[in-house]
This record gives structure tokens, sequence and C-alpha cells, in this order.
């Protein structure tokens, strides 16, 4: 559910509801693991000369 | 625990050449790789956005062209041919009875659909089957007599009074229902009021009119 | 939604067990009038639909004594503890396909938004909720009875009595097309049941209106059971109960008898308990 | 056949041996799927609740597999945010199995809802008041955290690793892995607690309905607590069947101690609470509504008072006192007896919880509802332990998951780990059955 949808309603109930327990792990997860693809696909660009001691 | 952590508590201790797949620096692989990347979100967002709605939505021509304007003009407002019946209900796309109050079995006009409607349909005894545009599903109950009284048709239904073509009805493949009530536009950005028929859109009046949205019996059934 | 409980009506039902004879009609107009499909085998009670079904109740005594009494049971449409609007199905139900509508204290069901968790079905202790456990289906040629004001209902999803709210809405339209939309009769918007059955036990209106007839049956004390807080709209007709009230989902559905055994089978007792509360039954303080 | 892909230095049953019994399973499988197929092709009447039962076997199933399976969320906790560092040597295992428990109860509740291409509705129309919504939302979520937990294991595959990217990956995950675990954690609290919150705000059903504290009931609070007591008992079972079917030892007495212990003191915690919320229950809750708490465990077939006292005493304060003394649990066999009391406590617990709640009639002229699952029923609910079974074998012949089985197994030979080991044909069958 989107905060722009008529079903949705700015109380206590929804913003911790569906922020906390939606939109936080999507975004917490979605962040993290982008985070960790972007981070090795950078080390292995730049591993293949070069090993990091 | 797992060997990789240890390498990440320890510190690496090992050499990781062993484990990399390319030989030499190759900044060539990257390029191709944005090029490859831009290439498939070309076509992906063409696709979606050209070639998604056609696959969707098959067209539908009116059994034959319907001039609003020139019907406005000679017969009066939209009650003139839509009306609500005296228990409330609303009376929808006339009947063949209707258009005979005005139209005789010979042609009024000088059309080409005018012959076919007198041809095909007046003299037949058939009624027209016209292909609704703003037919809702078979779950929504809808009282035009609770909103006309202060409701002007053209806030949901559009300028059509102004029209003198009938569209082509593009009717959704997988539900059957007219792309009308789910809205023209592929981004779903609304600019009229009349641009979609959705539930949203229902309660976005109904919230700015009588203060909530509504509860879910008040339109369904 | 303030402005709107102010002028908010609360249908209800009120149902005299003393003239029902278990006939039956109810059930079977309620199944025409809001298109209950046939199962091939409908012997299986506990998974065929019939949204206003008829138990039968007995006194448990042996020949001669023995009573019997039947009781139509419809949804209850509870209002939930405190009369909040929060009835035990509406609260659970994780996508909002039934809510309760403070406008009119009937609790909907929508089915196009039932996924069939039947979460709902569990919360329910009438039983007043039925599966769609097959696809739904008619005789050859019946489908042209079907009403068009109701919706039929896929497999896979829960339905329930709506108190016909199809009538409400035509009765609505017609209120608006004779300009006075706050003012609908009460003969306007009458369920199914209500006018199929021969024996006139069953009684619907506004329980709000003090005009309607199930409002002067019922005398709903509009204070909470100063025993039972959670209890609203109790009953100030002694010979009056609601099913299992206790429990504080205040149904809108009432029950009427002269029989102090069948009104003792309306809810649970603890031994003894029923004797200190029958004859304060239905006198709560306010009457 | 397939040496390439086992970790180096692990001696596995030949590649035959190792996948005839995967196919025997697999069989189970595949009977499993054909009960799927039916259910969505021919809808829920191909199983036998109804009505009175609309809740049956599979919401069971659901809480079982959940409540056994919180030893992802907990390890997970005690590990990276308590730094408990004996558990490394069960964390990969406990993910395992808390990945097979989450990915079980996902299926069971795509097969049991009815109309299941609109089982997004309920992120979509969500309906913030409803337990079911917490728990589809926490349950989604939390098998994601699990399933990047169970990343790095895989891509510790010997060849897997290989690829530079995929090591880096995994590297990386792990480096981060906290903050999944404590965000793992949040949404494990929340939906082990909103499922005992599921029968527990059903105030039309007394025999379930709690109290509330706020707008928690108190079966909200027994279920994390339950699950938190009882995982260590299935994930030690599941490793000492894992043990015996491979004939090797995988998990060190010491961290194998560390769990029961812990399970002994948070179950005697736990069956402590529950008795007294189960004593004010029948005591204050049940007769205000209007019941004897005999009632209960009436006029049935099934449901006696034999049912509260085996899950209360016998599978409950019995395992609990059995752990907490250190000599009953450096026992082998007493451990063993205790854990399995343990499982089958839990599993009543939520047996009692959802299929007890459906048959007791609550109006005073209805009566009681039993049923027995259609074999549709059985074999989508089997379905789930087949897979986790050919899935831990895959994972224990494929992936570094115990990393004692060298210094447990092998003490001599550790010098000569690189050597490439085709499983010899003496080798015991590794894990299928």
């Amino acid at each position: 559910m989107l905060p722009f949808c008529f079903e949705w309603v700015w109380d206590l109930g929804h913003v911790l509801f569906i922020g906390g327990l939606l939109f936080a792990p999507i975004g917490i997860l979605g962040a993290g693991l982008t985070y960790c693809a972007v981070k090795a696909a950078y080390e292995t660009i730049n591993d293949s000369g070069e090993s990091h001691h | 625990m797992s060997e990789i952590e240890n390498k990440a508590e320890n510190g690496s201790t090992e050499s990781a050449g062993e484990c990399t797949s390319g030989d030499t620096k190759d900044d060539k692989g990257l390029g191709l790789g944005v090029i490859f990347f831009i290439v498939a979100f070309v076509v992906c967002f063409l696709s979606g956005t050209l070639l998604f709605p056609k696959l969707l939505y098959s067209k539908k021509e009116q059994p034959f062209n319907f001039d609003h304007e020139l019907h406005v003009s000679e017969a009066g407002d939209c009650d003139a041919c839509h009306s609500v019946r005296e228990d409330g209900s609303f009376t929808g796309i006339p009947k063949l009875a209707v258009c005979l109050d005005c139209h005789a079995e010979d042609p009024l006009g000088e059309t080409e659909d005018e012959v076919v409607f007198v041809e095909e349909y007046v003299n037949k005894e058939k009624e027209v089957p016209w292909l609704v545009y703003a037919r809702q599903p078979d779950c929504v109950f809808f009282s035009h007599a609770a909103h006309t009284t202060n409701t002007d048709c053209k806030v949901c239904h559009g300028p059509i009074g102004e029209s003198n073509s009938s569209r082509v009805y593009e009717e959704n493949r997988l539900t059957g229902y007219s792309r009308d009530i789910w809205g023209k536009n592929i981004f779903g950005i609304k600019k009229h009021s009349w641009d979609r028929m959705k539930m949203d859109d229902c309660a976005e009046c109904h919230k700015k009119e009588t203060g909530h949205q509504g509860y879910c019996f008040q339109c369904h059934k | 939604m303030k402005q709107e409980h102010n002028k908010a009506h609360k249908f209800g039902m009120v149902i005299d067990l003393d003239k029902c004879t278990g006939c039956g009609s109810c059930m079977v107009s309620c199944m025409s009038e809001n298109n209950v499909p046939f199962k091939d085998d409908e012997s299986d009670k506990k998974k065929s639909i019939t949204w206003m079904r008829v138990y039968k109740l007995t006194n448990g005594k042996s020949f001669p004594d023995t009573e019997i009494v039947y009781m139509p049971r419809p949804c209850q449409h509870c209002g939930g503890k405190g009369d909040h609007g929060h009835s035990p199905c509406v609260s659970v139900c994780p996508a909002t396909a039934t809510d309760y509508g403070y406008d009119t204290g009937i609790v909907s069901q929508i089915y196009t938004r039932c996924f069939g968790c039947r979460y709902c079905m569990g919360a329910c202790p009438y039983h007043a909720r039925y599966f769609n456990w097959w696809d739904p289906k008619w005789p050859e040629g019946m489908e042209k009875y079907l009403s068009p004001d109701v919706s039929p209902r896929m497999r896979g999803i829960v339905e329930k009595c709506s108190f016909c709210y199809h009538r409400y809405q035509a009765a609505r339209d017609q209120a608006y097309a004779e300009g006075d939309k706050d003012n609908i009769p009460e003969e306007n918007y009458q369920t199914a049941c209500t006018t199929a059955c021969p024996a006139g036990a069953i009684v619907f209106g506004d329980l709000n209106n003090p005009e309607h007839k199930v409002h002067q049956i019922v005398k709903p004390d509009p204070h909470p059971d100063p025993r039972n807080k959670h209890v609203v709209g109790k009953s100030r007709n002694p010979k009056v109960f609601r099913l299992l009230e206790r429990l504080g989902t205040n149904t809108k559905v009432y029950y009427l008898s002269d029989r102090e055994w069948v009104r003792k089978q309306g809810d649970n007792y603890l031994e003894g308990e029923w004797d200190k509360i029958k004859n304060h039954h239905g006198d709560t303080s306010h009457g | 056949m397939d040496s390439a892909l086992i970790p180096e230095g692990a001696k596995r049953c030949s590649f035959p041996k190792f996948y005839m019994g995967i196919a025997v399973v697999g069989a189970v499988v595949l009977w499993g799927l054909l009960a799927w197929g039916l259910i969505y092709w021919k809808g829920l009447n191909q199983t036998n609740m109804n009505d009175y039962y609309g809740f049956a076997l599979w919401i069971w199933a659901d809480l079982a597999v959940i409540a056994v399976g919180g030893g992802a969320f907990f390890t997970g906790l005690l590990k990276y945010i308590f730094k408990i560092d004996e558990l490394k040597n069960i964390i990969n295992f406990a993910v395992i199995i808390g990945f097979i428990c989450y990915s079980s109860a996902l299926l069971i509740l795509a097969i049991d809802i009815g109309q299941p291409l609109r089982g997004w509705f309920i992120f979509w129309h969500a309906n913030v008041h409803s337990m079911l919504t917490e728990v589809a939302f926490c349950l989604s979520f939390y098998f994601a955290v699990l399933t990047i937990e169970f990343i790095p294991n895989i891509l510790e595959n010997r060849q897997a690793n290989k690829v530079s990217f995929f090591h880096h990956l995994a590297h990386n995950m792990h480096g981060i892995m906290v903050i999944f675990a404590a965000t793992g954690a949040a949404l494990s609290f929340f939906h082990q607690g909103s499922l005992g919150g599921v029968a527990g705000v059903m105030f039309g059903r007394p025999f379930s309905f709690r109290e509330h504290l706020n707008i928690w009931p108190y079966t909200f609070f027994l279920f994390t607590w339950s699950a938190a007591a009882f995982w260590p008992c299935f994930t030690l079972l599941v490793t000492k069947i894992t043990e015996t079917i491979t004939g090797k030892k995988l998990v060190g007495d010491k961290t194998v101690h560390l769990l029961s212990k812990i399970a002994g003191w948070m179950i005697t915690s736990y069956i402590i609470a529950k008795i007294i919320d189960t004593i004010y229950w029948a005591t204050v809750t049940a007769p205000s509504l209007g019941f004897k708490w005999t009632h209960f465990y009436s006029n049935n077939a099934l449901y006696g008072k034999w049912m509260l006292f085996t899950e209360l005493i016998l599978c409950g304060v019995l395992p609990g006192v059995l752990l907490i003394m250190k000599s009953t649990r450096e026992n082998s066999k007493l451990r063993l007896l205790a854990i399995i009391l343990g499982v089958i406590g839990v599993c009543l617990n939520r047996w009692v919880m959802v299929l007890q709640v459906m048959a007791v009639p609550v109006m005073p002229f209805d009566t009681w509802a039993l049923y027995i699952p259609s074999w549709q029923e059985m074999a989508t609910t089997i379905l789930p332990v087949a897979y986790g079974i050919i899935l831990i074998a895959l994972t224990y012949r494929y992936l570094p998951v115990f990393p004692q089985e060298q210094e447990l197994n092998y003490p001599v030979e550790e010098e000569a780990v690189d050597e490439p080991v085709v499983a010899p044909a003496a080798e015991p069958v590794a894990a299928t059955e």
C-alpha cells in the first residue's frame, strides 16, 4: 500500500505498521544488497590486475 | 564460522588473485556493460509504452458513428436521452424506442451512418449493440440519481456531448473491461477528472465532497 | 465521519422465535434473492451456502415435555466491543475485504477483494460466513433468473448475508429521485427474508429510528451495560436477547421469546449464573 | 562425478548412491506437487476443510514450522548481536533450517488461500488492524533476510567461490550481516508474536481469546517466547538426525550443551508463563464469557484434558527440567528425549491454537466439529518435509555447512586438506533419508 492511495490513512497505525514493517525492511534489505553488489562489482573490476593484500 | 568470514575478520591473508576470473584490467567490458544496459532499457521502455498497450487492448468499432454534438443541438441536453427513472435507476444508453421518438423509417440525415441505423436496426427492429465506454465491472454499484443532482455529466464522462464521432472502443483482453475506466495514460497520469474511472478517482472526489471516501458497500454489490 | 455518525442508521432485525415455524422460507428467499449457487451435494451442511440458516433448538427434555424452537440465523452484523465497528471478522481481514459501514451498521463483504484466507470465518462464532469451495453453478437455464443487483461470487472466496444491501441501494436511489435523500421509508428497505416470512416473525428496520418497529420492540439501551462495558445496545425488553451477547460482539440481530429456556440458549452461563441474571435480564438500570 | 563441487577435504558418499536417495525423497515431492496442482486446478474442495474448519492442518503446519524454524533468528541474534561466538558452529545449519521452514510456511500460505492470484492484496490493500497482515509482511521479509543469510553460504561452494564477483559478494555480505541479522531479529520478533495474536485476538472464540496488553494479546508474547524456547530442540534434533544419517559428528559437544542449556532455561521460563496464562484464562477470562474451562475438553472424541497435560507437563515442564540440569543435559539419551518432547510440545501448542479453536462449539446449541484431512492436504503438508530433506542433503554435500566437520572427524588428516577426496565405497550413506 502506498501513501498516495485512497485507502491510506495518515495515522500512527499506518505510519508505524506500513512504514516500519513494509518500507523499512524493503529499504534496509534493498540498500544493503545493492551496497554489497556494487562494492563486489567494483572490487571485481579493480581486482583484475592486482591482488588486494 | 565460514571460511570467508574468517578472512573478513583476520584481514585478507591469502591471495585473492587466484579467485578472480579476469586476467587483465578490462575497462572495455565495463563500457560494453553500460551500452548493453542502455540498449536493454530503451527496448524495455519502448515495448512497455508502445507495444504493451497494443497487446493488452483490442480495438473495436461502434456499430456506426454517432454524432453527439448534432443530437445535443437537435434534442437538447444529456437528459433528453439519458435520464433517471422514477425509481431512481438510470436508463443508460437509450433503447431503440427512445431513438424512434424522433427518427422514423426514413433517414433523417444524409450520412451513411443514418442509413446503417435505419436499415440494420430500425427496419429490423433490432437494438443497437453499442459498446459502452464507461461500463463498470459487475461488482460495482453506481447511482446516477445520487450524482446528477449536483455533478455535471462532464466531470466523469468528459465533453462527450461536443464530439462528432464515436471513438474506437478499446477492450482489455484479460478482463473484458473498457479502457476508459482504467485510464488511457500508460503511466497513470491524470490530467482531467474524466481521464479514468477507477476506485481511487471515486474515493478522491468523495473525500473532497463528503469528507469521507465511503464504505465498501456504498459502491459495491 | 463524525457528522455521519449523528445521522447514522443502524439497521437491525428482531426475530420472534415463538412465531417462527421453521418453514425455511427465509432461507429459500435469501438464496434466490442473493444469487446463491447450487451444489452437487447439498447434504453436507458444513460445505453448503445458506446466508440465512435455521438452527433447531430443543429444551432437552423427554417426550411429553419436549419443546422445539427454530432459530433463523443471518449474519449478525456485529458492531464489535463497545459497538465501535471492530466486529470480529472486520478487524481480522488482512485485505480490508470486509468493512463496517458506520453509516448503516452493516458489515460488508467485497467478493472481488477477498482472497480467501478464511480468517474471518475462524473469527466468527456464529458460523455466518461461508466459503465458496466450488465454482458457482446453476442448473441449465437458471442463470437467467439471477438478480443483476447482486454480483455472483467466484470460487475461493468468502460470502455472507449483507442484509440485502442492494435493496438499500435501490431505496436510496429512489429517495434521491424523489428529492429527499435522507428520508427512506421503513417499508422501502426490507430484507428478502423479512418479506418472505409467512409468520411475520422477522422485523427489520433502523434500530436508531424510534419510529421503526424494530426499535419499538427492542428498545435498545444507548448506554453500555453496567455489568459488561463491552456490551452496548442491550435490549430493554426482558423477552429480547442476543446471541452470545457477553462476548461483546454487539450483534444487530435480536431474538424474541416468551420462553425462558429459549432465552437461556442465547448465551453461555456458568452454573447458577442464569438464575441470578434472568430476573434482571433486559432491565439494565436505564429502563 | 561431482567431486569438483564437494567442499575441499570433505568425504561424501558416491554420486549414484546420493542421487538414488534424492530420487526416493523426490518421489514424495512429486506426490506433494501433484496434490498442489490438484488444489490449484480444482480449488480448495480438494481438502476436507469446511465452513466450521476454515483453518486446518495447513495453518497448523505453518505455525509449527515457523515455531521450530525460529532458530535462524535467535542464533543470528545471539551470535551477531550478543556476540556468543560459540554459535558460529551451528549458524549455517540454523540458517538453512530456517530457510526451509520459512519457505515452507510461505508455500503453505500460497496453497491455503482460495484465490492465490490475489495473494498480493495482503500487501497492496493491507488492513493494519489484522494480525494476518503483520504475519504476511514479516514472514515475507524475514524470508528475504534468511535468503540473504543463506546466499554467502551458497557462494562458498568451491566452484562458485572461484568466480571473483561471487567471492566478493559473499565477503561483503558477511561484512554487513549484522545489519541483516538485526532487521531479521526485529521482523522475526513481530511475526512470531503476531502468529500468536492470530488466535489471541479472536474475541468471538473464547477458547483462544486472551486479554490484551495494549494492542497485543498475551498469546502474542507467549508465541514469541515459545519459539525462542523450542528452536534449539528442533535445531538439535535435525542435527542429530543428520549426524546419524551421515555417520559423522558435525557439531561439537560444547555447542550442543550450550544450545541445550539455552533451551532448558527458555522452556522453563516459558512454561511457567504459559501455565500462569492458562490458569488466568481458565479462572478469569473463560468464566467471564460464560464458560467453565472443562467445556473445552469434554464431549468430543479427541480433545480431552490429556492434551493440556501433554502440552504443559509432559512436553513442557519435563524437557525444561531435563535440559536445565547439567547431568541430564549432558546425557545424550536423556537430552535426545528432552528435545523430542520439546518439539512435540511446541507443535502440540500450535495444533491446539489452530484446530481446537475451530473445533470447540461457541453457541450453546452448536456441536463439536472434528475433521480428518484429505490426502491432498497431507501430501502438501509432507511436501515441505521432503523438500527440506533434499535441501539439507544438497547443502551438506556441496557447501561448507559445518565448520567443525573436519576437526571432529579427521583430526589427524587436517594437514592434508587440499587433497581432493572422492568418497570411498565404504563411506556411510550421506544425508538422504
